[in-house]
């Protein structure tokens, strides 16, 4: 347990937990963008699948990792529209839309990687971006001002969404759709602009999260996520629906797990208990929800279509 | 003033016309949508370079050809039946299951724990507790995340994936750990995670001679038809609903709300847990065996069991039949590797495909029964548009 | 009440031939409608003559299929309420179009252009909507946020809104249905100022008094037609309501005010005290008697009390001190299905939420509290035959109308929803009746139905409890009326020995009861 | 999930149900059931392509089923190939044993080739293979043990089983042989797909100061990307991985299969369908350690390397199991 605690494994283990939590809190935001104007997106682990896959391809085609991002990005955002046209036009209900969307990404970037790339080759990675004199600040400076760009991205968002729900007109209007898009639409809102809008912002961000994924492997395989994305929709709830409350259940999923695997490579934790160790994140998570015991208050008009006067 | 009781009275007044539209889209919108499905698989088959005709020709013929590949699929449907019962009765009830991979995996190691425990008995015995013990533990896995939610308002979506991780880990952990197998040397298999052979007083017997066709197949319908009785033939079938559409309405008569859904999300499990005991038992390797992760026990069955249940309509027994044609897609698909070189994963990009379309067209189909169903009486006689897939499913019992 | 408004004034709105189908309804037939500058036009009918429709298409929410719509002798399409909103109409729905999330400042300029471009501009909207209070004489605070309003403070709110929009014509849905006395009086006082600003107003309301009160004009819709226009002055409440249902029907009847009846006290209620949602107290301290064969009113201003009364006493929600006994049986710790049990039927105030399940069939819903009856259910296994042959009855006792007994409820009228929750909660043959909002937002008809329905209960000896915001409702209907004031009830008044105006005062708090009350406040 | 199509098409009508034996004239019928893709750069890959390498020798046809990472599913699968009169079935994952052992008794006919095991169940028809991957394990290990300045070594392996622990325990023990203060960490992810957790692992062992990575199992090719990424030095198995790190791999120790199914092949033809288990080895030819030229491997330590491997081969040493 000792060396646990050295200073260069502590820092190390918060470093790679920021890592971690960056996929998580990138799809994560999005997801609760879309929520907040009243959609759910069980979809996300399909969108950061295909994200991550269409972001390995071009890498892998053009060792152009700027060109790979905008990929990704766009595939987040045609699947956004995609979801909203279910969602918001079709009026579909979306916990089984999302599911489709899901399997759908499952097979397909399967396929596509079979079919266009066949043998899995490592794309190369982004380097850690060193910030000015930051990084150099002991302890802190490694952990926090050694990660590649993406990581910062995604904490950078935090403040970005929580300023554009908070103080922005388009996010009273997104908070009005997801409240009461009765109320909305009778002052003249466009409440389907508004969630395909929404849907779709949040899916680039989903997108987004499947390249930063890729970036942190390197190489895309079957089922990269692993369930990431419907983690990121678990953690949607658990941080009430805030930006902040959001990044704190993203940072403890990440830096527990992070925490548990630094023990299994260190021995701290015997292999053979390395299996129920690996339960933690979700069981924390679960648990710090029930100690909480917060009530939540969901979105009102959260995954109901809006059809107006019904 | 005209009492408007007798139905009869509305046949008088709309001269009976037909109505292509209307029955295009209420009784063949689920089929329109499979052949969607099927066409966008064969643009995916020719890209591939191959003839979707012959690929189709090959699935269908290791789906469906034959007494074997009956068998298969039919025994490949199991899990999936299960599963989708299971997700029309927790559905029914508001709650949205997707935590079916992981009572699959508890009701496996409940049932392997439990035939370890007592090989002994003798099958009449074995076979019925071991089926029992897979009940348990899927409703146990269902029931955690359902207190939750009545008790907790912790969202399920949240709870149930959260204990899919859990499940997948605690599974490692029994079957690396204390279910290991140790009769066999350590030289032969080293330490696969795998239980030792497991009774053969727990096998579930197979009914046809020369085919795979066991037990369980009998059990899944048997059960899928139970949980129809279940939803609309009984006082909790009516409360699980009455809950599901209108936790308000249900709390002021004065129904059980909290213990209904939980009961909901824990019957759900039950279910996943049998279909889990039956992968075990049903299977031809007779123990249980992981590769380190969920699906490679499950087979996908909790999130496809999920698309099977929706194909259904939500409704146990057309989740029999979904159940037979989705299990039959799973199995062709490697026979359509075979043929065309194609991975299965075309297989579950057209099962995506056919939730995208079906959910899809659920809109369509909403509209045509309204419009059509209720032909104008008087003018201002209330209509209601009906409102989400799930309440529109309601099969009329 | 209030000065009546130029009879030749210039028209600002016509509507001619206005048509609109919904699917299986007719939902208006050709409808003409005008109003002109300054006026105060009410649209008057049954649930479901067509009243909301219409004025759903004049605000762009619906499209008619035939019909057009002049503003200012310009035809003019309006295809949304962004439209509408630009022509200068503005609506106040009867359900209020409010974001409770946000506050008054957020929900005032939701839609409109910031002057700081995507950023918001709370302070200068703040600075709009105090100009817009003193000069109307509406009090909000800008920054509290609208979950904390009451129904009243929301009302103003809503007329904020469309006053911040510079609405010209005003279209004002059921804007009293959850208002008091009190609240009413403040709100006719600012419409009445609107119109002296030469603002037009469509006013719809099922309350005849108000109508009379309030308008320059009546048109009366019968299923979608416009059956004709009349003067207020020209007629009376009872030929109002024969134009309405197109046939003659006598005026209310009130209860036969006879001495108290001496009947066994059925439900009682002692020293309650229940904690509401926002974890105050908003019962503290209530006691009071139902008799058999009594029907007792409460009264109140909503958010005093009342619900939180009626769901403690329908064991929905526990009281943190105090006794209800239904016929000698104490409630305590019981569930809803237990106070059933013990005698009591229960009409909520939100029918289509917790009266009812929409998507339920009628006879679903007649079984909704009885399904688990040996009568109903064998085995645990429905007995289908028997719940048909009940439900059959039911229907026919209560005069639900419906095409049949698995028609989805929500296709029936309000009336008839409300008609069908009485057939059931009575069907257990209750000792006590507890009603919330028994009428609210139902015409004319289907409430004298009603109102006799529950007349009829007392006098085979059961005792009723009437919750209602209607202070006519409860004049007419109850033998007793107890005011309800902060969480107390601090008067009592016979039905026939008091007015309005005094019960009025009473509700604002102002007036304290007549001595004696037999269960007034409690002392702790 | 086949990248290259099956040479030969198994939905053509097959001889059903009539003798199995391989008689002159027929083609023999060969099936390959594994659990991850064919072009894994690693242990399917392995097989695959030595069985294709035999094709012609053999007039084989092939039927291949990869990505059969469900037990149960593979199970159906060897069944349905066993039923439709393939001569051999190779089951290729330790976790199908079971299967192997449940169906061999009902074709009796059919022989089964089960690895990487060692273990034929004493049954007549079931071949069991399995590849001395502790021998390159080692002489990687010796290898890792001179090179690494940091003196922390990290070992990843998918889960504690067949040929990965071979080749874990035979690494570590090299490392050790040849620098007993060397620290080495081993970790098992639980999963033989996991490319994610792979990685991860990968980066632990880096941010704990790692300078030489090692790891087994198809789902090494993120970690490889992680070594190269932090220009540490990585060692393969299984296959020549090279090609995914042309900086960071330093050797690899690769599979040929071809040893053992020539002996499979030949003891069928002679009328033997199983009770045998087969080993490649450094010493048969099977397995090899290649260099990757790319990697400036210092020439002594390299001539180490070559000691060890000379001394495995004629036999003076002989890592533990
Ligand atoms: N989408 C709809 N489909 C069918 N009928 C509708 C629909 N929306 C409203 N109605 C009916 O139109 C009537 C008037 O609608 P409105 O929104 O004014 O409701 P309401 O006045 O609250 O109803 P109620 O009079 O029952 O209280 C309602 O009674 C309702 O039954
Ligand atoms: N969106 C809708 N879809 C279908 N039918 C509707 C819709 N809105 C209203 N209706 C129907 O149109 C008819 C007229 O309804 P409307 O809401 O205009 O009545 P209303 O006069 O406002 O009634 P109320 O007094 O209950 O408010 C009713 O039969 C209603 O059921
Ligand atoms: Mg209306
Ligand atoms: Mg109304």
């Amino acid at each position: 347990m000792s060396h646990f605690f050295t200073y260069a494994i502590l820092t190390a283990t918060i470093a790679s937990g920021i890592q971690y939590t960056a996929p998580f809190l990138l799809a994560a935001l999005g997801e609760t963008l879309g929520q907040r104007s009243g959609v759910l997106n069980l979809g996300v682990d399909g969108i950061m699948l295909l994200g991550a896959f269409s972001t390995y391809y071009v890498a892998y085609r053009t060792g152009d990792l700027g060109l790979a991002l905008v990929a990704g990005l766009a595939t987040g955002a045609v699947l956004g529209l995609l979801t909203a046209f279910m969602s918001v036009t079709l009026n579909a209900e979306q916990g089984i839309s999302g599911i489709g969307v899901y399997i759908l990404a499952l097979g397909l970037t399967d396929l596509l990687f079979v079919k266009l790339v066949g043998t899995p080759t490592p794309i190369k990675p982004l380097m850690g971006l060193d910030i000015g004199l930051l990084d150099r600040i002991p302890a802190v400076g490694r952990m926090f001002f050694h990660q590649n760009a993406l990581i910062y991205v995604a904490f950078l968002l935090v403040p970005v969404l929580g300023f554009v729900l908070y103080r922005t007109t388009y996010g009273t209007k997104v908070l009005a759709c997801g409240e009461n898009p009765a109320a909305a639409d009778s002052l003249g809102i466009n409440v389907h602009r508004i969630r395909y809008s929404a849907v779709i912002a949040g899916s680039t961000m989903a997108g987004l999260a499947g390249a930063t994924l890729l970036i942190n492997y390197g190489i895309f395989q079957e089922n990269l996520t692993q369930s990431a994305g419907f983690i990121a929709v678990a953690l949607v709830y658990f941080g009430a629906w805030k930006p902040g409350g959001v990044m704190a259940g993203s940072l403890l999923y990440g830096i527990v797990t992070a925490v548990i695997f630094q023990w299994k490579s260190l021995g701290i934790i015997p292999v053979s208990d390395a299996d129920l160790a690996a339960t933690a994140p979700a069981v924390i998570t679960v648990l710090a929800l029930l100690s909480v015991g917060r009530r939540f208050r969901q979105p009102s008009a959260l995954a109901k279509p809006y059809v107006r006067g019904a | 003033m005209r009492r408007l009781l007798a139905s009869e009275s509305n046949a008088s007044i709309v001269a009976p016309a037909v109505n292509w539209r209307r029955i295009a889209l209420t009784w063949f919108a689920l089929p329109l949508s499979a052949v969607g499905a099927l066409l966008v698989g064969a643009l995916l088959i020719a890209a591939f370079g191959s003839n979707p005709i012959s690929g189709y020709h090959a699935l269908i013929n290791g789906a469906f050809g034959g007494g074997y590949a009956l068998s298969s699929t039919a025994v490949k449907a199991v899990p999936l039946l299960l599963v989708g019962v299971g997700i029309c009765i927790s559905f029914r009830a508001n709650v949205l299951n997707i935590g079916g991979e992981g009572q699959i995996a508890m009701g496996g190691l409940a049932a392997t724990a439990t035939a370890l425990a007592v090989p002994h008995l003798p099958a009449v015995l074995l076979v019925p507790l071991v089926l029992l013990a897979g009940v348990g533990g899927g409703f146990v896995w269902g029931a955690v995340p359902g207190f939750f939610k009545a008790y907790f308002n912790v969202n399920e979506i949240l709870s149930t994936i959260m204990l899919n991780l859990v499940a997948v880990q605690l599974m490692n952990y029994l079957l690396a750990g204390p279910m290991i197998d140790t009769t066999t040397p350590f030289a032969v298999t080293g330490k696969i995670p795998q239980t030792r052979l497991l009774s053969k007083n727990a096998w579930l017997p197979i009914i046809v001679h020369g085919t795979q066709l066991h037990l369980g197949v009998v059990i899944a319908v048997a059960v899928a038809l139970l949980a129809y009785v279940l939803l609309w033939q009984t006082g909790f079938g009516f409360r699980l609903r009455a809950v599901g559409l209108s936790r308000e309405a249900a709390t002021y008569a004065g129904m059980p709300v909290k213990r209904t859904t939980t009961l909901a999300l824990a019957l759900s499990g039950a279910f996943c847990g049998l279909a889990g005991a039956i992968l075990v038992f049903g299977g031809i390797s007779h123990r249980m065996v992981t590769d380190g992760s969920l699906t490679g026990f499950t087979g996908s069955a909790g999130f496809n069991g999920i698309v099977v249940a929706l194909f259904g309509g939500l409704n146990p027994l057309w989740t029999i039949v979904s159940a037979f044609l989705f299990g039959g897609l799973l199995v062709g698909g490697t026979a359509l590797q075979g043929a065309t070189g194609v991975p299965t994963d075309l297989v579950t990009t057209i099962e995506g495909l056919v939730v995208i379309f079906v959910v899809s067209i659920d809109f369509l189909r909403r509209r045509a029964r309204v419009r059509a169903e209720e032909p104008p009486e008087r003018p201002g006689t209330r209509t209601r548009t009906r409102p989400g897939l799930l309440r529109l499913m309601r099969a009329r019992a | 009440m209030v000065a009546k408004g130029p009879g030749d004034a210039p028209v600002v709105l016509e509507m001619q031939g206005i048509t609109k189908r919904f699917p299986g309804v007719l939902a208006n037939d050709h409808v003409d409608f005008d109003v002109r500058s300054g006026e105060v036009h009410t649209l008057f009918g049954e649930n479901g003559a067509g009243k909301s429709t219409l004025m759903s298409i004049l605000y762009g929410l619906h499209r008619a299929d035939e019909g057009v719509t002049l503003l200012d002798g310009e035809p003019v399409t309006i295809g949304s309420p962004a439209e509408a909103i630009r022509l200068g109409i503005g609506m106040i729905h009867q359900h209020f179009m409010l974001v409770p999330t946000l506050t008054v400042a957020e929900n005032v300029s939701l839609g409109l252009a910031s002057t700081r471009g995507p950023l918001k501009d709370t302070r200068r909207v703040s600075q709009r909507i105090e100009e817009l209070s003193s000069a109307y004489g509406i009090r909000v605070n800008p920054a509290a946020a609208v979950w904390q309003l009451s129904v009243g403070e929301r009302q103003r709110v809503e007329i904020i809104k469309a006053l911040y929009r510079e609405a010209r014509l005003l279209i004002l849905d059921e804007p009293t249905a959850v208002l008091t006395p009190g609240e009413v009086d403040d709100l006719f006082r600012v419409l009445a100022q609107m119109r002296s600003d030469g603002r037009s107003m469509v006013f719809i309301s099922h309350k005849l008094r108000e109508v009379l009160a309030l308008s320059d004009r009546i048109t009366v819709l019968r299923a979608g037609r416009n059956v004709g226009t009349v003067l207020p002055a020209e007629v009376s409440e009872e030929r109002l309501a024969e134009l309405m249902v197109g046939r003659h029907i006598g005026a209310e009847r009130p209860s036969p005010q006879g001495p108290s009846p001496a009947g066994e006290a059925l439900l009682r209620v002692r020293d309650l005290v229940v904690r509401g949602d926002r974890g105050a107290d908003t019962v503290t301290g209530v006691s009071l008697d139902v008799r058999a064969g009594e029907i007792v009113g409460i009264a109140g201003v909503s958010g005093n009390g009342q619900r939180e009364l009626a769901e403690a006493i329908a064991c929905l929600r526990s009281p943190s001190r105090g006794t209800i006994r239904v016929g000698g049986v104490d409630l305590a710790g019981r569930n809803a299905a237990g106070a059933r049990r013990a005698g009591l039927g229960f009409v909520p105030e939100e029918r289509m939420r917790d009266g009812v399940i929409g998507d339920f069939s009628v006879s679903e819903n007649l079984m909704l509290v009885d399904a688990a009856k040996a009568a109903f259910s064998r085995w645990g296994f429905l007995r289908g035959r028997s719940i048909r042959s009940y439900c059959a009855e039911r229907v026919s006792t209560f005069d639900v109308r419906t095409p049949g007994l698995e028609t989805p409820t929500r296709n029936l009228s309000g009336g008839n929803i409300q008609k069908l929750i009485l057939a059931r909660e009575l069907s257990g043959n209750p000792k006590v009746l507890l009603v919330a909002q028994p009428t609210r937002g139902i015409d004319v008809a289907a409430t004298r139905y009603i109102h006799e329905r529950l007349r009829e209960q007392a006098r085979k000896g059961i005792a009723v409890l009437v919750v209602s915001e209607d202070l006519d409702e409860v004049i007419n209907l109850a033998d007793r009326i107890l005011v309800m004031y902060e969480g107390r009830i601090i008067g009592e008044a016979g039905a026939r020995t008091t007015t309005r105006e005094a019960l009025g005062l009473m509700l604002a708090g102002v007036a304290a009861a007549p001595a004696g009350a037999a269960a007034g406040s409690s002392a702790g | 999930k086949t990248g290259a199509p099956p040479t030969t098409n198994p939905a053509a009508p097959a001889a059903t149900g009539g003798s199995t034996s391989s008689t002159a004239g027929h083609p023999f019928k060969v099936a390959i059931v594994a659990p991850s893709a064919v072009n894994d750069l690693a242990f399917t890959e392995s097989m695959v392509s030595a069985v294709q390498s035999l094709k012609q020798k053999y007039d084989l046809q092939i039927a291949i089923s990869d990505n059969q990472y469900v037990v149960s599913d593979a199970a159906n699968l060897i069944r349905q190939y066993a039923s439709e009169g393939y001569n051999l079935v190779i089951a290729h994952g330790s976790q199908y044993g079971s299967t192997v052992e449940q169906l061999a008794p009902q074709f009796p006919k059919v022989s089964f080739a089960w690895g990487t095991a060692g273990s034929t169940f004493n049954q007549p028809n079931i071949f069991a293979y399995q590849a001395a991957s502790n021998e390159g394990g080692y002489v990687q290990g010796y290898m890792a043990g001179l090179m690494s300045k940091s003196k922390t070594i990290g070992v990843i392996g998918p889960i504690n089983v067949g040929d990965a622990q071979l080749y874990v325990d035979g690494f570590k023990q090299g490392v050790l042989a040849a620098d007993k203060t060397a620290n080495v960490k081993v970790t098992f992810t639980g999963s033989f797909s996991d490319v994610g957790l792979m990685a991860t692992a990968a980066k632990a062992y880096i941010a704990n100061g790692a300078d030489v990575l090692t790891g087994s199992s198809q789902s090494v090719v993120g970690a490889i990307g992680v070594a190269k990424a932090a220009k540490a030095a990585w060692f393969g198995t299984q296959w020549d991985q090279s090609s995914l790190a042309p900086t960071a791999v330093v050797s690899c120790q690769v599979y040929n299969w071809v040893p053992v199914l020539d002996q499979i092949f030949t003891a069928i033809k002679g009328g033997k369908l199983g009770g045998a288990t087969y080993t490649i080895g450094l010493g048969n030819g099977g397995e090899k350690i290649q260099f990757n030229p790319g990697y400036p491997l210092s020439p002594s330590v390299k001539a180490a390397g070559e000691k060890e491997i000379t001394a495995i081969v004629d036999g003076t040493l002989t890592p533990a199991q």
